[in-house]
């Protein structure tokens, strides 16, 4: 958009008339969240609707999910977003160096929650017979049970990957130096994803493993 | 003022005709990120899909006006669908959904929110392009391969997906009820892809509105169509997740066999109906409140008068918007739901009857006292007005829940259906295109052949469906292949071949448009301000060059002051600078004339 | 063209239809209140030379007006119909001492079930009924609505009844017909390509009609269970010999 | 978050408070509390957990009351969707 204001000779946009502070493209991030969040609505709403439908259909917390496993899978996803606001920060200070190793640490830290969770299921579809298709399910509980775990932690694993390989293009920005103290943009709209996916887990981790 | 000729870095010679066989050509594919070449891309898109959607609601009626007969031109069809022209009870069955998902979702929806939103947005909000010009891009380029999957959907074996557009589960849940298997799941990712254009679409809108606005431009000082356009894009922001959570959920019941909506392993059909219904009405509030924008902007040029009741007139379109989100269950009296949530959901019906009574009373009292001029874009406006008051007072009968039982899936709800959608939207967007066509291409409709083009639309669209008021209430039920089969319904067959013979001539008489659109882009070219409108899009060239503003233009008045008392002109441009103001405000050179 | 409502049998008929009309006096006033004033307004106010359109930019006092007004009119409706409504769809106002019998949609045909000599419905002896209802006049029936594969919706439009059938639900629906005669059964949600086929028979029958109507039908499925299974075995859903099955559009897949 | 203010929120902490949230939530979720219990006091810490998320990391707190009325803004719209369907069963 900076190119185009330019191109026609537009002074830059007046702060008053804009939200104060809050630059296009963050907004743009904002707007886009509110629509991921009607999107986990629907999901995670089908699944408390299912489950308040039909409660025999879902086993008890840890009689067939592993817990611990994906409590500890949790804590990492929880460190991945401190170390997103710590690059963010060290961007802040002008510290390059700071925000690479930073977000190195998180795409690491992100990709680890997204492996562990493929080697859980693995676990729960080859051994415990949880599948999401209904005729083949064979776990505790019912086949509604299979099919929405899958589809909520699938299309939160998805978002995960997602905001890996966006991190990776930033880091890879990074390294060419596009981001200033000034110019913060594409680090900060993508730790507002970051943190909005970390969001949707913690609120899906409690649902779906506690409860 | 000196204009420098328009450095425009594209070469876009539009000759796309929507003849009924051959498909609108653009001759160079342009991966243009300027919104206004996005806008005119979205409309060749939706205006091919509006004409594929008016054949399937031709071929709906012949089956219904001459059942089991031979259809002129049907042999064309491949003997899964119609042998020997006669078309086939599953064929009807895609017909009509296919019909009702084409005119929502590629036609009249693309056509108010993807053209006039791309189109106007940036211009009466006075900014050179789009919040994210990239991401406006891929909404469009997302639009295509939506419309390409649907309309494969009809070639692949088994036909297209016959479960209605709503596809109420469990008959769309699986093909075993419908013997439809891949039609149904193209369907499903068709509108799944859909949504992520009409997000990425509604991002840009609302941010631009919020944060690119010219100086000057408070919130109170924004034409209807623009508040219109942004309120639609918040409803698009809330409302398509929910139903990309949907269709999901259903393909992966299509495909996997997951069990949400299945209810022979465990899932509940009724889950589906309220998750679709709860992004149904706010999507067909969608469809109205951009068309309810464009129609105050040309009552109120072609009135020559300021809208009456600006400010109500926003408030309503938020007290819809926040509404819509409470209604969505009077689409579901019958469905099963718990009754008393039925008596909740009537009385949040009745209440959204009041804003569209408040709009309708300001398009009257803006009329009221004007100096009117009769040209095309007023007609169609004061058309939709007209036909949205049918429309809105036939939905009270719906709300009513006792009368809904006797009219509910039937041709009630047909007529309320297309009185609302064609009446209103459709006419509003003839509107639009008529009267934004100079900035589209720079030149202007044939006012003669617009007018002979809306009165006899209006005529023939009421002798089509005000009728069908009456089969609604005889009972003659919803999306039957041959209702004659009903001994009850066997005497409505003169009205419904009635009704078709004239659906056939309303579809004719649309070529009066369609070439009226094609010649004109011929036709001589306009300057800034043909109709003498007050908002920033007329206050650049016709069409508005790359980058839209040569100055960053400063606002000083709002969008309807026309006839001000003391100005030499009827209308005064938004960039006029008030008199009385202080002379500080007047320092930013104003835009070109 | 007819604008009136096809004559209704049931008791709460006539309360749907006066419903009806009241709401249709109402908007017709309104839409011809409107629209007139359209018309009028295009042509009093069309363009003339030098005259000049009116700059008013609204008055608070309308907008309060035509807010109250419409809200008044439509909360009244709704006040008006949410009585009628409970009394028709909330199970827990049904009138007592209705005759009860199941009715199962299935794709393409209604598939009715009563009760057995044993007067006790889902028993051995039930009888059924395929594409018929047998109802006695002046006694509120309640029909038990199930759905076996897809949604379907029970609609009798003389006795103004509509109500959909949901499979893995159990919906009960009541009317009392108030004359003898035979009415028609339609399915109003489209349920796959033999939708337009479902068309089914309601015969209304006096009571001494009716009584001697049902003895009979016990009485065969009695002999049927016998000859069947001498054991009172799994519960015969014996096809009733004396209704024809008709032929229904597609494949019943069983 | 204007940029001249270099002083941080306490990031620290509020991991540290976000991990004693987590491994609480766990630790109820296993115990045998009443269902009725310990569904209330999960939902609660994962709102607030949730809360501190939204406010601290992704900078709510220092934004201006408009872009907290945006965030807000999808939450009664999730709340009238579960609580109303909720009714059904």
């Amino acid at each position: 958009m900076e190119s185009h204001a330019a191109a026609v000779g537009l002074p830059g946009r007046q702060p008053e008339i804009a939200l104060e502070g809050v630059y296009t493209k963050k907004l743009g991030m904002w707007i886009f969240l509110l629509s991921e969040v009607m999107f986990f609505t629907s999901l995670i709403g089908a699944y408390v609707i299912l489950r308040f439908a039909n409660p025999e259909h879902f086993a008890s917390p840890g009689e067939v999910l592993n817990v611990p496993l994906t409590a500890i899978n949790t804590f990492v996803l929880i460190c991945s977003s401190v170390s997103m606001v710590k690059a963010f920060a060290a961007l802040q200070n002008g510290d390059q160096k700071g925000l690479q190793l930073w977000l190195l640490v998180t795409i690491v830290l992100g990709s680890a929650f997204v492996g562990v969770q493929i080697y859980e299921y693995i676990q729960l579809a080859a051994h415990e017979g949880f599948v999401p298709s209904a005729d083949l399910y064979a776990a505790h509980g019912g086949p509604l049970y299979g099919s929405t775990f899958y589809v909520m932690t699938g299309f939160h694993g998805t978002h995960v990957t997602l905001g890996v390989l966006a991190l990776i293009f930033v880091l890879m920005q990074a390294r060419k130096g596009a981001y200033t103290p000034q110019n913060l943009g594409g680090v900060e709209i993508v730790g507002l994803y970051w943190h909005f996916v970390d969001l949707v887990w913690i609120v899906l981790f409690t649902i779906v493993y506690l409860i | 003022m000196s204009v420098s000729a328009p450095t425009t870095d594209f070469d876009l010679l539009p000759f796309a005709g929507e003849h009924h066989e051959e498909l609108p050509f653009i001759r160079k594919y342009i991966f243009s990120t300027d919104h206004k070449v996005i806008a005119r891309q979205f409309l060749f898109l939706s205006l091919f899909f509006l004409v594929v959607g008016g054949l399937l609601a031709a071929m709906i009626r012949w089956q219904l006006g001459f059942p089991g007969q031979p259809m002129p031109g049907g042999d064309v069809l491949p003997d899964t669908m119609a042998p020997g022209g006669i078309i086939l009870p599953e064929f009807y069955n895609a017909l009509v959904t296919m019909h009702a998902t084409f005119m929502i979702f590629f036609a009249i929806m693309p056509l108010l929110v993807g053209v006039f939103g791309n189109l106007l947005i940036p211009l009466q909000v006075g900014a050179p392009d789009m919040a994210f010009p990239r991401l406006n891009m891929a909404s469009f380029w997302l639009a295509v391969p939506a419309g390409v999957l649907m309309l494969a959907s009809f070639a692949v074996e088994g036909g297209a997906s016959g479960a209605g557009w709503t596809a109420y589960a469990p008959l769309s849940a699986s093909g075993e009820w419908t013997g439809v298997y891949l039609g149904q799941q193209l369907w499903l990712a068709s509108l799944f892809i859909l949504g992520f254009s009409s997000i990425a679409g509604s991002v840009n809108y609302v941010t631009t509105v919020i944060n690119m606005r010219a100086p000057g431009l408070t919130w109170l000082r924004l034409p209807l169509a623009t508040w219109a356009l942004f309120i639609t894009a918040w409803l698009i922001l809330l409302a398509m997740p929910i139903l990309a959570g949907a269709l999901i959920m259903l393909l992966f019941d299509q495909t996997i066999g997951t069990a949400f909506f299945r209810p022979e392993v465990g899932g509940e059909p009724l889950l589906w109906q309220h998750l679709f219904w709860y992004f149904g009405h706010p999507e067909v509030y969608i469809l109205i409140v951009p068309a309810m924008g464009i129609a105050s902007e040309v009552v109120s040029n072609g009135s020559r008068k300021p809208v009456f009741g600006y400010h109500s007139m926003v408030l309503a379109i938020c007290g819809i918007a926040f509404l819509g989100w409470i209604v969505w269950g009077h689409h579901m009296f019958m469905s099963g739901m718990n009754p008393m949530l039925g008596t909740t959901f009537m009385v949040t019906t009745m209440l959204i009857a009041v804003p569209s009574a408040i709009k309708v009373f300001n398009w009257l009292g803006t009329m009221w006292k004007g100096n009117i001029h009769l040209h095309t874009p007023f007609l169609h406006g004061a058309g939709f007005v007209s036909l949205f008051i049918i429309g809105g007072l036939s939905g009270v009968f719906m709300a009513a829940t006792p009368v809904d039982i006797q009219i509910h899936d039937t041709y009630f709800i047909v007529a309320h259906i297309h009185y609302v959608l064609f009446g209103g939207s459709l006419l509003a967007i003839f509107a639009g295109i008529t009267f934004w066509y100079p900035k589209f291409f720079g030149r202007i409709m044939n006012e003669f052949w617009g007018k002979v083009h809306f009165v006899l639309t209006f005529i023939l669209y009421n002798v089509v469906f005000f009728p069908m008021h009456s089969l609604g209430v005889q009972g003659m039920m919803r999306r039957l292949y041959d209702p004659y089969q009903y001994e009850i319904f066997a005497d409505m067959l003169p009205l419904n071949r009635f009704i078709s013979i004239a659906l056939f001539a309303l579809v004719v008489v649309q070529v009066i448009f369609a070439l009226n659109f094609i010649l004109s882009l011929r036709s001589e070219k306009v300057g800034p301000n043909p109709w003498k409108a007050n908002s920033l899009e007329w206050a650049v060239p016709s069409p508005p060059p790359h980058g839209n503003f040569q100055h960053m233009p400063v606002v000083y008045r709002g969008p309807y002051e026309y006839s001000l008392p003391g100005a030499e002109e009827d209308y005064i441009l938004q960039t006029e600078p008030d008199e009385e103001a202080e002379p500080a405000e007047r320092s930013v050179e104003p835009a070109t004339r | 063209m007819n604008w009136l409502l096809p004559p209704s049998y049931s008791t709460f008929g006539p309360d749907i239809d006066r419903m009806y009309y009241i709401i249709l006096v109402i908007t017709g006033v309104i839409f011809v209140v409107t629209e007139v004033l359209l018309v009028y307004f295009l042509i009093k106010y069309r363009k003339r030379e030098g005259h000049k359109a009116e700059y008013i930019e609204g008055s608070t006092k309308a907008e309060i007006i035509w807010t109250a007004v419409p809200a008044v009119i439509v909360v009244a409706i709704g006040l008006m119909s949410a009585g009628l409504w409970a009394d028709i769809k909330d199970p827990s106002r049904f009138p007592a001492g209705s005759y009860e019998l199941i009715l199962n949609g299935r794709q393409f045909e209604w598939e009715a079930t009563y009760a057995g000599a044993d007067g006790v419905l889902e028993t051995a002896d039930d009888f059924t009924l395929l594409n018929q209802i047998n109802v006695p006049v002046d006694r509120p029936v309640t029909v038990h609505l199930r759905a076996e594969d897809v949604l379907h919706s029970f609609f009798l439009p003389d006795m103004r009844v509509k109500q959909d059938a949901v499979p893995g639900m159990s919906i009960p629906v009541w009317f009392e017909a108030t004359t003898p005669g035979e009415y028609t059964i339609g399915c109003a949600e489209l349920c796959g390509l033999g939708h337009y086929t479902m068309n089914g028979l309601l015969v209304v029958q006096t009571e001494p009609e009716f009584e001697q109507w049902e003895s009979e039908q016990q009485v065969a499925a009695l002999e049927a269970l016998e000859r069947e299974s001498p054991l009172p075995g799994a519960t015969a859903s014996v096809p009733d010999a004396a209704n024809t099955a008709r032929t229904s559009g597609g494949a019943t897949e069983e | 978050m204007s940029l001249d203010k270099h002083t941080h929120p306490p990031y620290m902490t509020i991991w540290a408070v976000l991990a004693v949230l987590m491994f609480g939530k766990v630790a109820v979720g296993l115990s045998d509390l009443p269902q009725a219990v310990a569904v209330s006091i999960l939902v609660v810490i994962s709102l607030l957990s949730a809360g501190l998320v939204a406010l601290y990391y992704m900078h709510l707190r220092f934004e201006t009351k408009l872009l907290w009325a945006l965030a807000f803004l999808p939450f009664p719209l999730v709340a009238i969707l579960i609580l109303t369907v909720i009714q059904e069963w």
